[in-house]
């Protein structure tokens, strides 16, 4: 199994969700997180003095999915999650070894609901 | 002494600004709360700047053209009794804008709402209220030759709550909807209120302040009347309690329904026995509950905070139930007709509806009225002041 | 002149109950802050209603069943100061389930408590309040035959403070504490209280409103005394300050420390020396911290907001030390036997602490009067009012 | 009857310190609400000790080591007004401390801190304040006989405000820039505030409260005047709109700009005309506005809530606008000098900058006047208190 | 080295931290989150209006242990977490090269205290 | 590429991105998280009551680098985040077998800004 965690602009949460959905993910946990990429974060101003914003806010999705299901998810998030701009963000593919689901101690693809 | 009176009371209405500006703050999401306080504020400064040159001369012809001893502050003992006077009758005044902030917020644009605060406190308001407290216009004298008695309207349920109500009529459905609030499949999505305790403390503020607005609406201490001070309680309680009731625990609902029963009340208080002040807000708690989901749910108007179930229709209920307890059958203490307060109130009402589709509409075709797309997504905070309710924990890092 | 009086007194006293409600809000976990607010307000309700119709007779013998036109409203030029003194009067009797809701708060059921508070509000506190402050009974005839005066009581350390203060003991001890206080092998568990801000509020509300409630317990304008007001003043400053070293810098001890030395000034505010008033305040002050300490850690009683050391002990203190620093002796204005206080005080507390029980074991026993395990996990805000405190942030997504 | 009227604007001044302390709360960083909130409460209660032993004797010359009975409470019929002229002027002299509570905030010592209150509120300021309304040391004879006017000041433009202000200025400068206020190559970081909400509840309870203030000022009810009523309004206004257009919008610069109106009007309240008051409120604005970032970005004094333009500057523009429009020319009442006003506020001025100065300079050479630099880094709140703003959410888990 | 992340339903943290501290795990990091899976989020109602809750509040664990530690770590997880309920939870199990202390810059075994 | 994840003390965080952004890592995630190790959370005080923090407050920030990366990165971080006092915290290093960019689709190292 692999772990497909995207960070994505929270805005475009609702969407990737939708669309993890549709491609048959079931299961999928998310947090709030801060990013610092070339999107720099910035310089502002308030009266008249600087406060430097080192991180803008993101949102990071991650699912353990089968094997197959790969590509079709990262092609799915691409999809929804890309404005074109730039801080749209990245997909990070990681094995994971073993899934067990809490409720009944099924592993690995079983647990994957 | 009648200074320090209307002194005592002008605070207290000041006061009720900030109980405005909080209930809005509470209601409304996080990213408009800067925003909610800063126009209830700037409306309050708006206000006074209009009605002091304009409103105060088209309700009661006075003005302030002259040299300080000239006017009548120091002679005759009055102590510039003329001046707290539109202290107090601006803080009333200033309740319009503040009344209909509550329906259009969350989406309207800044200067625009401005401009119709100007126009509504320098003309509309003061328009009607000089008709009914100052007899402009002979509709008083009129209403008394032909049902028997004036429009009784102690402490403003129509001159000022249903006036600001359904003058948010106007406004709110000139603005539509806040984003997302209807869908196309026409399914209502609940926008959560941001924070209960602000929105109490801002009832909280407007309950004790009201005893200003009504006591004092006597305009001197020897004419407060510990009866008007009785019937504010009873309805506040009864709107309060009904709305607990009806509204199923709902905080929102039972700190607003304390506001119903008051707004009810304004109008008859001086005149209504204290069981009638009760059963009035009662009914104006039930009123404002059931007035509220209508409107947002069956109707699809998105009033926020509520405004014009709040203050229009129970404005409007005061108006008309103070012809109903006021009278001696009920207890009350006379002097009032059914049909004098009935048509007074509609009169009240139609001028308010016509004036608020008036004034919104010109404006919005002039200048745009709502916020673009991208701003109201933002919020009004970030995108109109630059600075978010929290900053510290919302804007650095 | 004197309605007028009595209005500002009474709506700085409704006032405070914002206070109690945001001592409250921000004592208790976030969890619990909307059903704190709700109770509150709504306890506020239920006590107008219980006053009206049987309290105020209880304890006064008068009753409203007339047209308005005979409840002395505009004749005698009385103004209907009856019904601002009603008002006036209601704002106390509304105290004290405001003061009994810190003590049992996280843990009660809505309903149950609404008809304590009916219970207590219409027979227990009137018929305390009648016996002292309108001579029923022949009690305080009697004190006065017995200890040569009769139990003075200005602004009701004993007939409001410790009145309910005690009350809360029974029902305190009848709820239990709350979940995961204390444990099976005897530690006690701190809970932390969610938001400091929201506390110092409730407790400024408190001690601004308090001069209403001090000051305005003269009933006219005229009777109004400098001395109560200046009294109030060092006594709260008293309180505040021994509570900050007592009490090491704690910011809830400090606020609450003010309230200290106004509950124990009330009795004595008209008679006492001010420094005689400081030094009250001073011993108030401690006397919270420490009592506050013994009863949680030590008793094991879970009064959450302390409001048994705060109204409770330091009320009864207060209805005492009228009776040492009211006296000549001390630079006080006399009047007063430390054995009348000390009896009437103690009568007072008698009454509160059998009362309490038994109104809380009864509900207990018929209806409970304690959430479930689960609902109190949950929070009472969610049990009850389907809502929390910050609903846009904490309820959707 | 006028213990009545001071009592009711006591208790508004008094709640004139919740304001202080909640803009405070609201402007301060997280870090330092608790300590914002104790140490206003405190440094009332220091004062009100200071004051009573010490400075209302060295400005009045009163005491108060006698019996009730010969405090002239009972006779006279004057019911103690002695006493409640205490209280509202105590009131005014607590201010100083949380005047300069805003600028010293977020890095000060609890203790040296409460030690310059006690030497401030005991000596320093009621030096000056009995200079000016009690005719002390023939200062104002000497006016009169030069300028042809002695120094007018209602209020307490200067006696109160710009002492405050500009005694900060020495305990600003003495105590120094936060932590990474400003870097060694001369950036000015921006440090932001906590919770706007908060600041506005500050802003609004003081603009109320100021009606006591100022209306009461007059010390009896036939002397509350209608012309200061419409005056303080008229001000307040015209500093929040000044503020919202030269301040961009910034909700920080509205909620104050409303205050620098406030303060600048109270030495000619009862003179100017009410056009005057609005454009004096207009300039007490934009020199908010312009004086805060003059102060924080050029001359790079870490004054966090901006206390010296705004009591300072705005205190002294208040004492010398009355000379300008307070004149008859100007529509005034008259009876004032431009050259006494402007020599009084400069006296005034001169002896809180060099009070200022000596007092923190002492305090700092013997206690020392700053926290550690851990402890700052740490937060106030934490470091004196050991809790924070938030202790369920932030200090479990 | 693995890392054992599970996700579990918030109020059964002390159980598991508890359980863990058992069975010789000294160390652990914890974080809040928002979950999606068989327990899908709901629709709630205010004011008869509907809002729709897609996510509910999780706690994610997460511990790195030695391999031969993985199982019991597992089971004992597993034991404390699970209610029966749906929504209980997943653990995953993925590798870790290489574990750094800050402090002395032990390496791997020695770096798990 | 590697995922480098390291947990540090709160107000270590601006040295550590200032040390990643100097040794060329210019992407980096950062959450707050709660953490339990050696130091062990602790029991303090409140009006003589005493309550239990199990956890102290802790950030981890992450970043994907090149394996030839690793090692100066892993360095650089030990540096900047030191205090020598318990409680600095760990490094963690992983495998990643893709990575995307969500803006270009750009895959692994082209991904890695
Ligand atoms: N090397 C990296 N390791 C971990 N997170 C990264 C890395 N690079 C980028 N990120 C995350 O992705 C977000 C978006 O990346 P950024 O470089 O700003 O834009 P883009 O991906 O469009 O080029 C960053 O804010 C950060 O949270
Ligand atoms: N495939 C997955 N990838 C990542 N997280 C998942 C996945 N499936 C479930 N989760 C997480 O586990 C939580 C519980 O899963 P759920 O399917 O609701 O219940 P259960 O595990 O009892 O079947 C979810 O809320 C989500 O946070
Ligand atoms: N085995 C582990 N697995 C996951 N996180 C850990 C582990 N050990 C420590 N941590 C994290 O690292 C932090 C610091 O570890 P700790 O043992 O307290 O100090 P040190 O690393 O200096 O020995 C912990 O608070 C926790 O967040």
């Amino acid at each position: 199994m692999k772990q497909i965690t995207a960070i994505i602009k929270p805005f475009k949460l609702d969407d990737v969700k939708d669309a993890l959905l549709e491609v048959g993910v079931s299961g999928m946990s998310v947090s709030e997180i801060r990013g610092h990429g070339r999107q720099k974060g910035h310089t502002e101003l308030y009266r008249g003095a600087e406060y430097i914003v080192d991180f803008v806010p993101k949102t990071s999705i991650s699912t353990v999915v089968k094997e197959e299901q790969v590509d079709v998810v990262v092609e799915a998030i691409v999809k929804a999650a890309s404005t074109g701009k730039i801080g749209d963000g990245k997909i990070f593919v990681t094995n994971v070894e073993r899934v067990v689901r809490i409720r009944t101690g099924e592993e690995d693809a079983d647990a994957l609901s | 002494m009648d200074v320090f009176f209307l002194t005592v009371g002008a605070a207290m209405v000041l006061a009720m600004h900030a109980g405005f500006a909080f209930l809005e703050v509470g209601t409304v999401r996080k990213k408009n709360q800067v925003n909610a306080l800063v126009r209830v504020i700037t409306d309050f400064g708006f206000s006074t700047i209009a009605y002091l040159f304009i409103g105060f001369y088209v309700a009661y012809g006075i003005t302030f053209y002259a040299p300080v001893g000239e006017l009548e502050v120091m002679e005759g003992g009055s102590n510039g009794y003329k001046m707290v006077h539109f202290f107090f009758l601006l803080t009333f005044a200033a309740a319009i804008p503040a009344i209909i902030s509550g329906g259009i917020t969350e989406r309207v644009r800044f200067w625009p709402n401005a401009l119709a605060t100007l126009l509504l406190v320098g003309l509309i308001y003061p328009f009607y209220e000089g008709m009914i407290w100052n007899g402009n216009y002979g509709f008083q004298d009129w209403l008394e030759a032909t049902f028997g008695a004036p429009f009784h309207d102690f402490a403003g349920s129509v001159v000022v709550h249903a006036m600001g109500g359904f003058l948010a009529l106007g406004a709110v459905i000139t603005l539509g909807a806040r984003l997302g609030r209807y869908t196309e499949d026409g399914r209502v999505n609940a926008i959560l209120p941001s924070n209960i305790p602000f929105l109490a403390l801002g009832s909280w503020v407007l309950c004790v302040g009201w005893f200003g607005f009504n006591v004092m609406s006597a305009g001197t201490a020897d004419g407060a009347s510990g009866l008007v001070a009785m019937n504010s309680l009873l309805a506040m309680v009864g709107g309060l309690l009904a709305a607990l009731v009806v509204g199923k625990n709902d905080p929102g609902f039972v700190h607003n329904g304390a506001l119903a029963g008051l707004v009810a009340v304004c109008a008859g208080s001086d005149i209504m026995h204290p069981f009638g002040a009760l059963f009035v807000g009662v009914v104006a708690g039930v009123m404002f509950v059931y007035g509220f989901e209508l409107l947002q749910n069956k109707l699809k108007i998105d009033d926020v905070l509520g405004v014009i179930p709040l203050h229009g229709v129970c404005g409007a209920w005061g108006g008309i139930a103070a012809g109903i307890f006021g009278s001696t059958a009920l207890g009350g203490a006379g002097g009032v007709t059914f049909m004098a307060q009935l048509v007074g109130t509609l009169t009240g009402v139609a001028i308010a509806v016509a004036g608020g589709f008036l004034v919104y509409a010109v404006i919005n075709a002039t200048f745009g009225i709502r916020l673009s797309e991208e701003d109201e997504h933002m919020g009004a905070d970030l995108a109109i002041h630059q600075i978010s309710a929290n900053p510290e924990e919302d804007m650095s890092r």
